[in-house]
C-alpha cells in the first residue's frame, strides 16, 4: 500500500510540474492543484497510512492513545488544503485579471500572442 | 458471507468505477464525460456504503451525504458551463 | 437470515450499480448511454444504502436511519442532472442515434438574438 | 408579523424530522435543537422558495409516490436488462410530450419522474413550457409513451398541484 | 505568561479585522489616522519587548495553554524582536507615504496593511515549523493583495509571476516540513533541534533532505540566486509605500535562514551541524554580484533599487552564511540599514517618477524635476547609503560583514566579490543619479512633491544617520542577538524547559 | 576636543553657507570665509605640539567593539597638510567669490567646498584607519559634486562620473587593503599599526594587501594608468581644480603612502610598485602635458607628472627621499594652484582656454602675467623658486639610486628626460599665452582681473619665491617635523640650500633646462608624433572600453537570467530543488528503503491508484483541452476523498470533497472568460525536456514518499490522542487539534481565506472581462439562462443543505466535520441558487455585502481567544463544560465552539465573496433573459 501512495505522490507531482511549465495561465493553474494534491497526499502520509483507525475517540473506551491513526497530520493536511483552496482562488482571479489587462493569457502577457490559436 | 459479499460487491463496484474512468478519460463528448464523473460521483458514494459496512463503522455516512450534494453541484455547474458559458449571471 | 439479506441487498445494490456505468461504457450514443447511470444507480445506491440501514440499525447503536436522506438527494437531484446533461448534449448537438425533433434545433439557434 | 416569526406550521417540523435523521437520535435535545434550526433555516431560506407550495390532495400525492417507487424499481430492471442485451438492439428515440401542467414546479416534478421511470430521460424544455421532449431508451410506439406518460403521472401531479 | 509575547501578533489581526468591519462607517481620514496610530503602538510594543529581552531572557507564550512541544509556541528572543522592531518601524513610514494617496488606489488597502504586519510579526514570533507555513501564507497573501495594489498591466504580470513561484514554494514548504514531521514526529522547532541531534544514521538522508529542501523555501522568499528572479519585476512594478514595505519581505526569507539554520542545523545537531552554512555563503556571493550586475543593466530607476535589494539579500545571506557571532551581528545591523534604505529609496523613486511625467523613472534624459535639489540631495545621501558608501550605515554594515569575512577561509571571495558588487552598485546609481538629477532637458515635469511626500523619506534616512550614530549600542544589541542565536539550548531550553518533556506522555 | 571641532565646522559650516546663500553672494563668502578661518584658529592651539615632538590624539568612544572609534591624531604629517588645506582653502574661497558667476550659485558651491575640505581635514587628522577611509570616500563624493558643479555641461557630468568610479574603484580596494592591515596589525589605530612595520612586512598577506592600498593611493593620486580622469575631471569650475588638483585631493593618494611609508615601505614590492607607478606616471604625464592645447589640460597633465615624482620618491623609499617627496608635495601645492587660479583669470577673461588662440597676453594683463610666469618657472625647476629646490633633492635621490643598483643608471636619465618635458611644457604656458604674437579670435577682450581675484595667486606666489630663496627660514621647521612623522624617526639631516656646488644634480637641472628649451623649440614635428600616439595610448578610451564592457556584460547576463519568463522561473525552482533534495538525500548515505512493515495491498487501493494515475495523466494529456482537462481533475479530487476515506480520515475527505466542487465552479467562472483550448505552443524538444524535469521530480517525490513510510517513528500526536477528551473536550481529534491545539494556525488559516476574498475583491474592481459570445465551436450560447426544472429543484433543497452544513459544524468537535467544511456546505449551497437562479434573482433575497460576515467571523475567533487572554490564561486557551439542561438534557459547551463559529463565518463569508463577485464582474456584460418568450 505503502507503494502505491508514494506512486500516487510521484505521478501527480510529475503532472505537476509538468503543467506548471506551460505557458498559460490555466494550464498553471491545474499544475498547481495537482502539486498541492501531491503534497496533501504526502503531507497526510506522514502520519503513516491506517485503514479503519479514524481519530475519533471513543468515549467508552479509556483513554489510551492506541488504536487511531496519526490525527496530527489531517489537522495540518485541513488547513493546507484550505490554504490551497484560497491561493488557488487568488491565482485564478489574477489569470483573469492578467488576461484582461495583458490581452492574452499567456503566462508572461507576450504582446504578440494571439489568444485563441 | 456478508464479508464475501462485500467483498464481492467491491469488486463489482470498482469494475463499474473502472468502467466509469474509461468513459471520462474515452469522451468523446463533454456531455459524456460530466456525465461519467457524475456516475463516478454516485459509485463513490455505493464504494462508501459498501466500505462503512466492511469496517463497521458509520464515520463514512457523511462522506456519502457530501458527494450526493457535491456531485450535484458539480454536474449542475459544469452543464451550466456547456450550455452558457458564464454559470454564475 | 438477516445476514442473506443484507448479502442480497449488498449484491443487488453493487450488480446494479455495475451494470450503470456497463451501460456508460458500452451503449452507442449519449443519449442511450445517459440511461444506464440515471436509473441502474440509483436502484443500485439505494439498496445499498438500505442495506447500510440495516446493517447498522441492528448492530445495536440505535436506530440508522440517515442513509434515507442520502437517497432522497439522490433521488432530487439525479434526475436534474440527467435532464441537464441532456439539455447541454441537444444544445451541443451531440451526435444522436434517434432522430432528434427538429424544434429543439429551431429554438435553441433561432431565438438567440445576442 | 406572525408569518415572518413562524413562517411555515409544516416545513419546520419536517425539517426538525430531517434533523433528526441527521443527527440518528430521538434525544429531547436534539428535537428541540431541530425545531429550532427547522424555524431559523426556514426565516432564512423562505425568500428563496418561488412560490408558496401548495398541495391539495395528499393521498392522491402519496398514491403517486408508492406509484413512482415502483416504476423506478421496474425501469431500473427494464434498462438493466436492455443494457445487458447490448447496444445493438435498442431503437432509441425522442418523444415530444405536449404538457398540462403549468407551474413550475409541477413541470419539474413532472419531468424528474419521467428521468427516473422507464427507459426515458426528459431531455428538453420547450421555451414556452408547454412540451416536454423525452428520450426513449427502446421505443416502439412514440404516441403511446407520451400518452402513458401523460396519463400515468401528469394527471396525478395536475390534481395534487393545479386543480382547477 | 507574558502578554506582551503576543501582543505585536494580535494587534495587527485585529486592528485589521476593525479596519475591514469599520471600512463603511469611518471615513478615510479617521482610518488613516488610526492605521499610522495602530503601527505606531505596534512600534512601542516592539521596543517594549526589546527592553524585555535585552537582559538575555527568552520570553515564550504557549499558545492555547498547551505545553511545547505539543501546542504551538511563541518565542520573542532577541533576533524576533529586532525583526519585530525593524518591521514595525518601517511600517510606519511605508504608510505614512500610502496615506498620502496610494491608499486610495484599490479597496482594503488598510485591512491588507494590518494583516501583512499580522503575518510578519507571526513569522517572527512562531517557534512551531508549520505555524509557520501558515504565516507564510498569510504575508504571501497580504503581500499579494498589496502588490496587486491599483492595478496596471506591468504590475498584473509581475504579481501573477510572484504568486505563482510562491504558491510553487508554499508546496515545497509542506513537503519539507511534512518530511520533517514524518521523520522526527514535531513540529516544534526546538522539539526538532533535540529529535534532529539525536537522528539515527539511516534517517539521516530523509533529515538532510527535508532541512534543504526548506533551504529551497527560504532561499525563494530571500530572493537567492537562482531563485532571485521574481524579485526585480515584483518590486519595480507595485506602488512605491508597498515596494517600500517589501523591503522586509526578502529579510523574511533571510530571517528564517537564519533560525533554522541555527536552531535546527546548529552547531549542537550532530551529524547534520551547519547544513545551510555550505550552501549558503557561495551562494550569497554569487546573488551579490549578480545582482549588482542587474542594478547596473537597469533601464528604470526601480527595477535597478530592486536589484540593489538583490545586493543587499546577498550581503546580508553572506554574512549569515559566515556563521560567526560577529558575522550575524553584523548582519543584522546591516539588516535593519538595508530595509530603511531601500525602502527610502522605493518611495523617492516614486517621488522622482511623479515629478518626471511621462518619463516617469526610466533612465532616459527627460523633464526637470520640480524641486531637484531637495530630491536630489535626499537621492544622493540614499545612494551613498545603499551603494555602502561612508560615512553612513550602509558602510558601516558592509564594513562589519567584511571585517567578520577574513576569519572565514573564503575571505578572498568575500572580499573580492562584495567590493565589486559595491562599486559596480556605485557606477549604477551614479549612473542613474546623474542622469535622472543633472541631465534634465529643460521641459518642466509635474507638480512639485509636497513636504509630506519627502517627510517618510527624510524619516528613514534619519533612521538610518541614527544607526550610524549610535552604531555602538546598536550593534551591540545585534551582537546579542547574534550569540543568543548561536547559543541553541538556551532557546530550547526556554522552550521545552530545562528538562525535554518526555513525561508528559 | 579641538581637531574633532576642526574637522567638523566645515561639515556645519556648510550647511551654514548655504543657508547664508539667501542673503547675497557676500555674505555667503563671508561666511565661507569665516568657517575656513574659525576651523584654522581651531587646529592652532595644538599646533605647537607636533614641534616638540608629541603627537597629539584624541579620541571619542563610537563603535569600540570592532576598533571603530572617532580617533584623531594631529602629527607633523597631519598639521602640514591641514595647514595646506585650510590656507589654500581660504585663498580659494577669495578666488571663488569672484570666478563663478552670478548664474552660479555660490551658496551651493561653498557648501560643496567646505564639506570637501572637511572631508581632507578628516583624512589628513584620521587616527583610525577605518575613520580615515570614510574621509577618503567623503572626498571622492564631495569632489563628484565639484567636478559635476556646471550639472548641465555634459562633460562635467562625465568627468565627475568618471572621477567617482576611479576613486570609488580606488576607496573600495583601500576598504579590502585596510581591513587586512588592521587585521596584521591587531588595531586599526595608526599609532599601532606605526608601530608593527615588521610584524606586517613579514605577513604572508602583505603583497596582496599592499597591491589593495596602493590602488586606492594611485587611483586618488592620479597615477599610471588611473590618471586619466583627472584631465576629465577639468570641466570642474577653476577653483575647484585649484583646490582638488593641487593640494587637496590629489594629494590625499601621496598622503597615504606618507602616512603608511613606516609600515609598507622598504620591501621589494614597495619599491617596484610604488617606484614604477611613480616613474611611468613622471614620463606619461609630462609628455601629455606637453601637447595639450587647453591650458587647463597642461595643467592637469603636469599636475599627474608630479604626483608621480612624489611617488616615485616615496618608491626610492629612503629617508631623504622622504624629505624631497614631502618637500616637494609643500612645493607643488603652491605653484600648482597658482598656476591653476591664473588659469581660470585667464579663461574668465578671455572666454576659452585653447592656447592655440590664447595668445600675448602680455599685453593685456601684464601683473597676470608675471606671477604665472614665476609660477611656471616654479613648475619647471628653475633656481630661486621653490620647486627647483625639491627637484634638486629628486634628481639627488635618483643619482643614489643608480649608485646602488644595477641598471640603476636608467632612472637619472628618465628623469631627466622627463624634467626637460616639464621644462618645455612650462616654458609653453609661458611663451604661448603671453607672447606668441595677438590673440586669435577671443570671445572677449581681456584684461586684469579684480584685485581680489589676483590676490590668492600673488600670495602663493610670493612664497614660491620665498620658499625657493630662503627655505630654512620658511619651510624648514615644518618639513622638518612632517618628515619625522612620516618616518618615525627623526628627520635626516638635509639641507635645504639654493647652491650646494657643482654636482650631479646640478647637472642634471642644466640638462633639462637646456633639454626643456630644445624640447620646445622643436615643438611642431613632435606636435605631429604626439597626436598619433595620443590615439593608441589612451587610457581614457580604455576606461570606457571596459566600463561599456562591463555594462554590455551586466545588461547581458541579467538579459538571460531574467527573461521575465515564468515558466523558466519554475523550471529553475524545481532543478534547484531537485539538486537541494537529491543532494541532501544522496550525501547521507541513508537505504532508500526502511525497515516498517508494509500495509498488504487492497482492491480498493489498487483502483484508487490506477484512477488517481489515469487520471492525473489524462488531465496532462487533455490539458491543452481545458473544460476536459477539469472534468478530468474532478475526477482526481474525488478520488483523492476516496484515499483519505480510506486511510482513516473522515474529515479530510469531507474537506477535500468541498474543496474540490467549490475549485471546479472556481475554474469554470474563471474559463469563461479564458480561452478553450491551450495552444500548442513549445517545441518538441522543450515538451520532452519538461517532462524529463517532471519525471525528476516525480521520482524525487515519490522516492521520498516512500523511504519515509517504509520508516518507524514516534510522535507527538500520542499526546492530542489522550488529552483530546479530557483536556480538549473533544472526540474528534482533528477538530480538537484544529480548534483547540492548534488553534493558532486555524486562526491564521481563516486570516488566509479572509485575505483572499479581500484581496480578490479589491483586485477585481475596475476589472471588465467581456466574455465570448458563442462557445468554443462557434455555437451561440443556448438562451434559457435558467432551466426552469434545475432552478425550481434546487431551490427546495437551500434548507436541506443548510440543515447538514448546522450538522456538521454542530458535530464538529466530535465527530467529523468542524466549521470549515460547515462553512463550505453552506458556502456551496448558496452559490447553487446562484447558479440555479441568477445573481439578480438571489441578490434580492441576499446581500452580497459580505465583508461583515468576513469581519464578525474573524472577530469572534479573536476574540474567543482573547477572552482567555484576559482571564491570565494563554491566548487561545479553551475552556468547556458539561451543561445539564432540563428536558435538553446533557451537553457540552465549549469555547472551541464559538471559535469554530468564527471559522464558519469567515469560510461563508469568504468563498461566496469570492465566487460572487466573479460572477458579478460580468454582470454588466450581459443581456438579461433571453428566452424569446418571456418578457424582458
Amino acid at each position: 500500500m505503502e507503494a502505491l501512495i508514494s506512486l500516487i505522490v510521484g505521478v501527480l507531482t510529475a503532472c505537476g510540474v509538468y503543467l506548471i511549465l506551460r505557458g498559460r495561465t490555466f494550464p498553471l493553474v491545474l499544475g498547481l492543484t495537482l502539486l498541492s494534491y501531491a503534497v496533501n497526499l504526502f503531507l497526510f502520509a506522514t502520519g503513516r497510512l491506517a485503514i479503519g483507525l479514524p481519530p475519533i475517540i471513543d468515549r467508552n473506551l479509556a483513554e489510551t492513545a492506541s488504536g487511531y491513526t496519526d490525527p496530527l497530520p489531517q489537522a495540518l493536511v485541513l488547513t493546507a488544503i484550505v490554504i490551497g483552496f484560497a491561493m488557488t482562488a487568488f491565482l485564478i482571479m489574477l489569470a483573469l485579471k492578467a488576461r484582461a489587462e495583458l490581452g492574452n493569457d499567456h503566462v508572461d502577457g507576450r504582446p504578440n500572442i494571439g489568444d485563441d490559436a | 458471507m456478508l464479508n464475501l459479499a462485500v467483498t464481492i460487491a467491491l469488486g463489482l463496484v470498482s469494475a463499474a468505477f473502472a468502467l466509469t474512468l474509461w468513459r471520462l478519460l474515452r469522451g468523446p463528448d463533454q456531455p459524456d464525460r460530466i456525465l461519467a464523473l457524475d456516475t463516478l460521483y454516485v459509485n463513490a458514494i455505493a464504494l462508501l456504503v459498501l466500505l462503512g459496512i466492511h469496517l463497521d463503522s458509520s464515520l463514512y455516512f457523511e462522506a456519502a451525504l457530501l458527494i450526493a450534494m457535491m456531485g450535484f453541484v458539480g454536474t449542475v455547474a459544469l452543464c451550466k458551463y456547456l450550455l452558457r458559458g458564464d454559470i454564475i449571471e | 437470515m438477516l445476514e442473506i439479506l443484507l448479502s442480497a441487498l449488498i449484491l443487488i445494490g453493487a450488480l446494479f450499480t455495475f451494470i450503470g456505468s456497463l451501460g456508460l461504457a458500452r451503449l452507442g450514443d449519449f443519449y442511450t448511454r445517459l440511461h444506464g447511470p440515471t436509473k441502474a444507480t440509483t436502484l443500485g445506491v439505494g439498496s445499498l444504502l438500505i442495506a447500510s440501514m440495516i446493517h447498522f440499525s441492528t448492530q445495536g447503536d440505535g436506530v440508522s436511519f440517515h442513509e434515507i436522506l442520502v437517497t432522497l438527494f439522490l433521488f432530487i437531484t439525479a434526475p436534474v442532472s440527467a435532464h441537464l446533461l441532456s439539455k447541454a448534449a441537444l444544445h451541443l448537438r451531440v451526435k444522436s442515434l434517434a432522430s432528434v425533433p427538429p424544434r429543439i434545433d429551431e429554438a435553441d439557434s433561432g431565438s438567440d438574438n445576442r | 408579523m406572525k408569518l415572518r416569526l413562524f413562517p411555515h406550521p409544516v416545513l419546520t417540523p419536517l425539517l426538525a424530522l430531517i434533523w433528526l435523521l441527521l443527527a440518528n437520535s430521538l434525544a429531547p435535545g436534539q428535537i428541540l435543537l431541530g425545531l429550532l434550526l427547522g424555524w431559523a433555516i426556514l426565516i432564512f431560506t423562505l425568500r428563496f422558495w418561488p412560490e408558496r407550495i401548495r398541495i391539495h390532495r395528499p393521498v392522491t400525492l402519496f398514491r403517486f409516490l408508492l406509484l413512482v417507487l415502483y416504476d423506478i424499481l421496474v425501469a431500473n430492471l427494464n434498462v438493466a436488462f436492455l443494457i445487458l442485451r447490448g447496444p445493438r438492439r435498442l431503437t432509441p428515440a425522442f418523444v415530444t410530450v405536449p404538457l398540462d401542467l403549468r407551474s413550475e414546479l409541477g413541470i419539474s416534478l413532472f419531468a424528474n419522474t419521467i428521468s427516473l421511470t422507464p427507459g426515458t430521460v426528459s431531455s428538453w424544455l420547450s421555451p414556452d413550457r408547454r412540451s416536454l421532449v423525452v428520450h426513449g431508451l427502446h421505443v416502439g410506439n412514440p404516441d403511446a409513451l407520451a400518452a402513458t406518460l401523460k396519463r400515468r403521472y401528469e394527471a396525478p401531479l395536475l390534481q395534487v398541484f393545479e386543480p382547477c | 505568561m507574558n502578554p506582551l509575547v503576543i501582543a505585536p501578533v494580535l494587534l495587527p489581526l485585529l486592528a485589521g479585522t476593525l479596519l475591514l468591519l469599520l471600512r463603511g462607517t469611518l471615513s478615510l481620514r479617521v482610518r488613516r489616522g488610526l492605521n499610522l496610530t495602530l503601527v505606531a503602538i505596534q512600534i512601542l510594543l516592539a521596543a517594549a519587548l526589546l527592553m524585555t529581552v535585552s537582559e538575555g531572557d527568552i520570553l515564550i507564550h504557549t499558545l492555547g495553554n498547551w505545553p511545547a512541544p505539543y501546542g504551538i509556541v511563541l518565542v520573542a528572543d532577541r533576533l524576533a524582536v529586532w525583526m519585530l522592531l525593524v518591521t514595525a518601524i518601517l511600517a510606519w513610514f511605508a504608510l505614512l507615504f500610502a496615506v498620502r494617496g496610494t491608499d486610495q488606489g484599490s479597496r482594503h488597502f488598510h485591512p491588507l496593511f494590518q494583516l501583512q504586519l499580522f503575518g510578519l510579526n507571526g513569522a517572527f514570533l512562531t517557534g512551531d515549523l508549520f505555524n509557520l507555513f501558515v504565516f507564510f501564507e498569510i504575508l504571501l497573501l497580504a503581500s499579494y493583495g498589496l502588490l496587486l495594489h491599483g492595478g496596471g498591466a506591468r504590475r498584473t504580470r509581475a504579481g501573477l509571476h510572484f504568486v505563482a513561484l510562491n504558491l510553487a514554494g508554499s508546496i515545497l514548504f509542506l513537503f519539507a516540513a511534512g518530511t520533517f514531521y514524518g521523520t522526527l514526529g514535531t513540529l516544534n522547532m526546538a522539539d526538532l533541534a533535540v529529535k534532529i541531534a539525536a537522528v539515527p544514521p539511516e534517517n539521516l538522508g530523509l533529515v538532510r533532505a527535508a532541512g534543504l529542501l526548506l533551504f529551497g523555501v527560504f532561499a525563494l522568499k530571500a530572493a537567492l540566486i537562482p531563485l532571485h528572479l521574481w524579485l526585480p519585476a515584483a518590486y519595480s512594478s507595485t506602488s512605491a509605500p508597498v515596494a517600500a514595505l517589501f523591503a522586509i519581505m526578502t529579510k523574511v526569507g533571510a530571517y528564517c535562514l537564519l533560525r533554522v539554520g541555527t536552531l535546527i542545523f546548529g552547531e549542537d545537531a550532530g551529524p547534520v551541524a551547519n547544513l545551510y552554512t555550505g550552501w549558503l555563503l557561495p551562494l550569497a556571493l554569487i546573488t551579490l554580484i549578480v545582482g549588482a550586475l542587474g542594478a547596473l543593466s537597469a533601464t528604470e530607476l526601480r527595477r535597478q533599487i530592486a536589484y540593489l535589494v538583490v545586493v543587499s539579500v546577498g550581503l546580508l545571506l553572506t554574512a549569515f552564511g559566515l556563521g560567526t557571532p560577529a558575522a550575524i551581528g553584523a548582519g543584522l545591523y546591516y539588516l535593519a540599514h538595508a530595509t530603511f534604505a531601500a525602502a527610502a529609496l522605493f518611495l523617492l523613486a516614486d517621488i522622482v517618477a511623479g515629478g518626471r511625467g511621462a518619463s516617469l523613472d526610466r533612465l532616459t534624459p527627460g523633464p526637470a524635476i520640480p524641486r531637484a535639489g531637495l530630491i536630489g540631495g535626499l537621492f544622493f545621501v540614499t545612494a551613498v547609503l545603499i551603494a555602502g558608501l561612508p560615512p553612513l550605515s550602509g558602510f558601516l554594515g558592509k564594513f562589519l560583514v567584511l571585517k567578520a569575512a577574513l576569519a572565514d577561509p573564503a575571505w578572498p571571495w568575500a572580499m573580492g566579490l562584495v567590493l565589486t558588487s559595491g562599486l559596480l552598485g556605485m557606477i549604477a546609481l551614479t549612473r542613474s543619479g546623474s542622469l535622472l538629477f543633472l541631465r534634465a532637458d529643460g521641459r518642466s515635469g509635474a507638480t512639485p512633491a509636497s513636504a509630506g511626500d519627502l517627510a517618510p523619506v527624510a524619516g528613514l534616512l534619519a533612521l538610518c544617520l541614527a544607526l550610524t550614530i549610535w552604531a555602538g549600542p546598536i550593534l551591540g544589541l545585534a551582537q546579542a542577538a547574534a550569540e543568543q542565536v548561536l547559543r541553541p539550548q538556551t532557546y530550547i531550553q526556554a522552550v521545552l524547559g530545562p528538562t525535554t518533556r518526555t513525561e508528559h506522555r | 576636543m579641538n581637531l574633532f571641532f576642526v574637522i567638523l565646522i566645515p561639515f556645519v559650516g556648510a550647511g551654514l553657507t548655504g543657508w547664508m546663500s539667501r542673503f547675497g553672494r557676500t555674505p555667503s563668502a563671508w561666511t565661507a570665509g569665516g568657517v575656513a578661518l574659525l576651523a584654522l584658529l581651531c587646529l592652532l592651539p595644538s599646533s605647537a605640539a607636533p614641534f616638540h615632538g608629541e603627537t597629539l590624539v584624541q579620541r571619542w568612544q563610537w563603535i569600540s567593539d570592532i576598533g571603530l572609534d572617532l580617533a584623531l591624531r594631529l602629527d607633523g604629517l597631519g598639521l602640514l597638510f591641514a595647514l595646506m588645506i585650510l590656507g589654500i582653502g581660504l585663498l580659494i574661497i577669495l578666488y571663488a567669490r569672484y570666478y563663478l558667476s552670478e548664474r552660479d550659485s555660490l551658496g551651493l558651491f561653498y557648501a560643496y567646498l567646505l564639506l570637501f575640505m572637511g572631508s581632507m581635514l578628516g583624512i589628513v587628522l584620521s587616527e583610525n584607519l577605518i575613520l580615515l577611509l570614510m574621509f577618503w570616500e567623503l572626498t571622492s563624493l564631495t569632489s563628484f559634486l565639484l567636478i559635476g558643479f556646471w550639472r548641465e555641461r555634459e562633460d562635467a557630468r562625465k568627468g565627475a562620473r568618471m572621477a567617482l568610479t576611479i576613486t570609488g574603484l580606488g576607496g573600495l580596494a583601500l576598504l579590502g587593503g585596510f581591513l587586512l592591515l588592521g587585521e596584521m596589525a591587531g588595531s586599526y589605530d595608526l599609532s599601532t599599526i606605526l608601530a608593527s612595520g615588521d610584524r606586517v612586512r613579514a605577513h604572508p598577506l602583505y603583497t596582496p594587501m599592499l597591491v589593495l592600498i596602493l590602488l586606492g593611493a594611485f587611483t586618488k593620486s592620479a597615477q599610471f594608468p588611473f590618471h586619466f580622469w583627472l584631465p576629465h575631471a577639468m570641466a570642474a569650475p577653476t577653483p575647484v581644480s585649484a583646490y582638488l588638483h593641487s593640494a587637496t585631493m590629489v594629494k590625499a593618494g601621496v598622503f597615504l603612502m606618507a602616512r603608511l611609508f613606516p609600515v609598507l615601505s622598504g620591501t621589494p614590492e614597495w619599491s617596484w610598485l610604488v617606484g614604477g607607478a611613480g616613474l611611468a606616471t613622471l614620463l606619461v604625464g609630462a609628455w601629455f602635458a606637453l601637447y595639450k592645447h587647453d591650458l587647463k589640460g597642461l595643467l592637469a597633465y603636469s599636475t599627474i607628472s608630479h604626483l608621480g615624482l612624489i611617488t616615485l620618491l616615496f618608491g626610492i623609499g629612503t629617508p631623504l627621499a622622504a624629505v624631497a617627496g614631502v618637500f616637494h608635495i609643500i612645493n607643488h601645492a603652491t605653484f600648482k594652484a597658482s598656476l591653476f587660479m591664473a588659469a581660470g583669470i585667464i579663461d574668465h577673461e578671455c572666454g576659452t582656454r585653447d592656447m592655440r588662440r590664447v595668445n600675448g597676453l602680455w599685453k593685456f594683463m601684464p601683473y597676470t602675467a608675471t606671477l604665472a610666469m614665476v609660477a611656471a618657472a616654479a613648475m619647471a625647476g628653475v633656481p630661486l623658486f621653490n620647486g627647483f629646490l625639491s627637484k634638486e633633492m629628486f634628481f639627488a635621490e635618483t643619482a643614489t639610486f643608480y649608485t646602488e643598483h644595477d641598471w640603476g643608471w636608467l632612472l637619472p636619465l628618465v628623469v631627466v628626460i622627463a624634467g626637460m618635458l616639464a621644462v618645455a611644457y612650462s616654458l609653453r604656458f609661458i611663451h604661448d599665452v603671453f607672447f606668441n604674437g595677438d590673440p586669435i579670435d577671443l570671445p572677449r577682450t581681456p584684461h586684469e582681473p579684480p584685485f581680489w581675484m589676483k590676490a590668492p595667486v600673488g600670495v602663493l606666489v610670493a612664497l614660491c619665491l620665498l620658499v625657493g630663496i630662503l627655505p630654512m627660514l620658511t619651510v624648514e621647521p615644518i618639513l622638518t617635523v612632517a618628515v619625522a612623522s612620516v618616518l618615525q624617526t627623526p628627520s635626516p639631516v638635509h639641507n635645504l640650500a639654493i647652491w650646494h656646488g657643482v654636482n650631479l644634480p646640478l647637472l642634471m637641472s642644466i640638462a633639462a633646462l637646456i633639454g626643456g628649451l630644445l624640447i620646445y623649440a622643436a615643438r611642431r614635428p613632435l606636435f605631429g608624433l604626439a597626436a598619433q600616439l595620443e590615439g593608441r595610448l589612451d587610457a581614457q578610451a580604455m576606461y570606457r572600453w571596459t566600463l561599456g564592457r562591463v555594462i554590455a556584460f551586466a545588461a547581458w547576463i541579467t538579459r538571460h537570467l531574467e527573461t521575465g519568463s515564468l515558466q523558466r522561473m519554475l523550471l529553475l525552482f524545481v532543478l534547484s530543488v531537485l539538486t537541494l533534495g537529491a543532494a541532501g538525500f544522496v550525501g547521507s548515505g541513508s537505504p532508500l528503503t526502511g525497515i516498517r512493515a508494509t500495509l498488504p495491498v487492497d482492491i480498493l487501493g489498487v483502483l484508487v491508484t490506477a484512477g488517481i494515475m489515469s487520471a492525473a495523466i489524462g488531465t496532462l494529456a487533455l490539458h491543452r483541452r481545458r473544460l476536459t482537462a477539469l472534468i478530468v481533475m474532478g475526477a482526481l479530487g474525488l478520488l483523492i476523498a476516496l484515499i483519505f476515506v480510506q486511510f482513516s480520515a473522515p474529515d479530510l475527505a469531507l474537506t477535500q470533497l468541498t474543496v474540490e466542487v467549490v475549485t471546479i465552479v472556481l475554474l469554470l467562472l474563471a474559463l469563461y472568460f479564458l480561452p478553450q483550448r491551450s495552444p500548442a505552443e513549445s517545441s518538441r524538444a522543450t515538451r520532452l525536456r519538461d517532462l524529463g524535469v517532471a519525471a525528476l521530480a516525480g521520482a524525487g517525490t515519490a522516492a521520498l514518499t516512500w523511504s519515509m513510510l517504509t520508516r518507524p517513528f514516534a510522535s507527538i500526536s500520542d499526546y492530542f490522542l489522550v488529552n483530546s477528551l479530557p483536556g480538549g473536550g473533544g472526540t474528534n481529534v482533528v477538530n480538537v487539534i484544529l480548534v483547540d491545539f492548534r488553534g493558532f494556525d486555524t486562526l491564521g488559516e481563516i486570516t488566509v481565506l479572509a485575505l483572499a476574498g479581500l484581496g480578490i475583491y479589491a483586485m477585481l474592481r475596475d476589472l471588465r472581462l467581456q466574455g465570448p459570445t458563442q462557445d468554443a465551436d462557434g455555437r451561440p450560447w443556448n438562451w434559457d439562462l435558467h432551466p426552469s426544472i434545475m432552478a425550481a429543484l434546487t431551490r427546495l433543497l437551500l434548507p436541506l443543505v443548510l440543515l447538514v452544513s448546522m450538522f456538521i459544524l454542530l458535530r464538529g468537535h466530535n465527530l467529523p466535520g468542524g466549521g470549515f467544511i460547515a462553512g463550505l456546505i453552506a458556502a456551496v449551497g448558496l452559490i447553487m441558487q446562484y447558479l440555479t437562479n441568477g445573481v439578480e434573482w438571489t441578490h434580492r433575497r441576499l446581500s452580497d455585502n459580505l465583508h461583515p460576515v468576513i469581519g464578525a467571523g474573524l472577530l469572534i475567533a479573536l476574540l474567543t481567544g482573547l477572552a482567555s487572554l484576559a482571564l491570565d490564561y494563554p491566548f487561545l486557551t479553551s475552556a468547556f463544560a458539561h451543561v445539564h439542561w432540563p428536558i435538553v438534557g446533557d451537553f457540552e459547551l465549549a469555547s472551541a465552539m464559538a471559535f469554530d463559529l468564527g471559522v464558519y463565518l469567515v469560510v461563508v463569508g469568504a468563498t461566496l465573496l469570492i465566487l460572487i463577485h466573479l460572477g458579478l464582474m460580468h454582470r454588466a456584460s450581459h443581456a438579461t433573459s433571453l428566452n424569446p418568450l418571456e418578457p424582458r
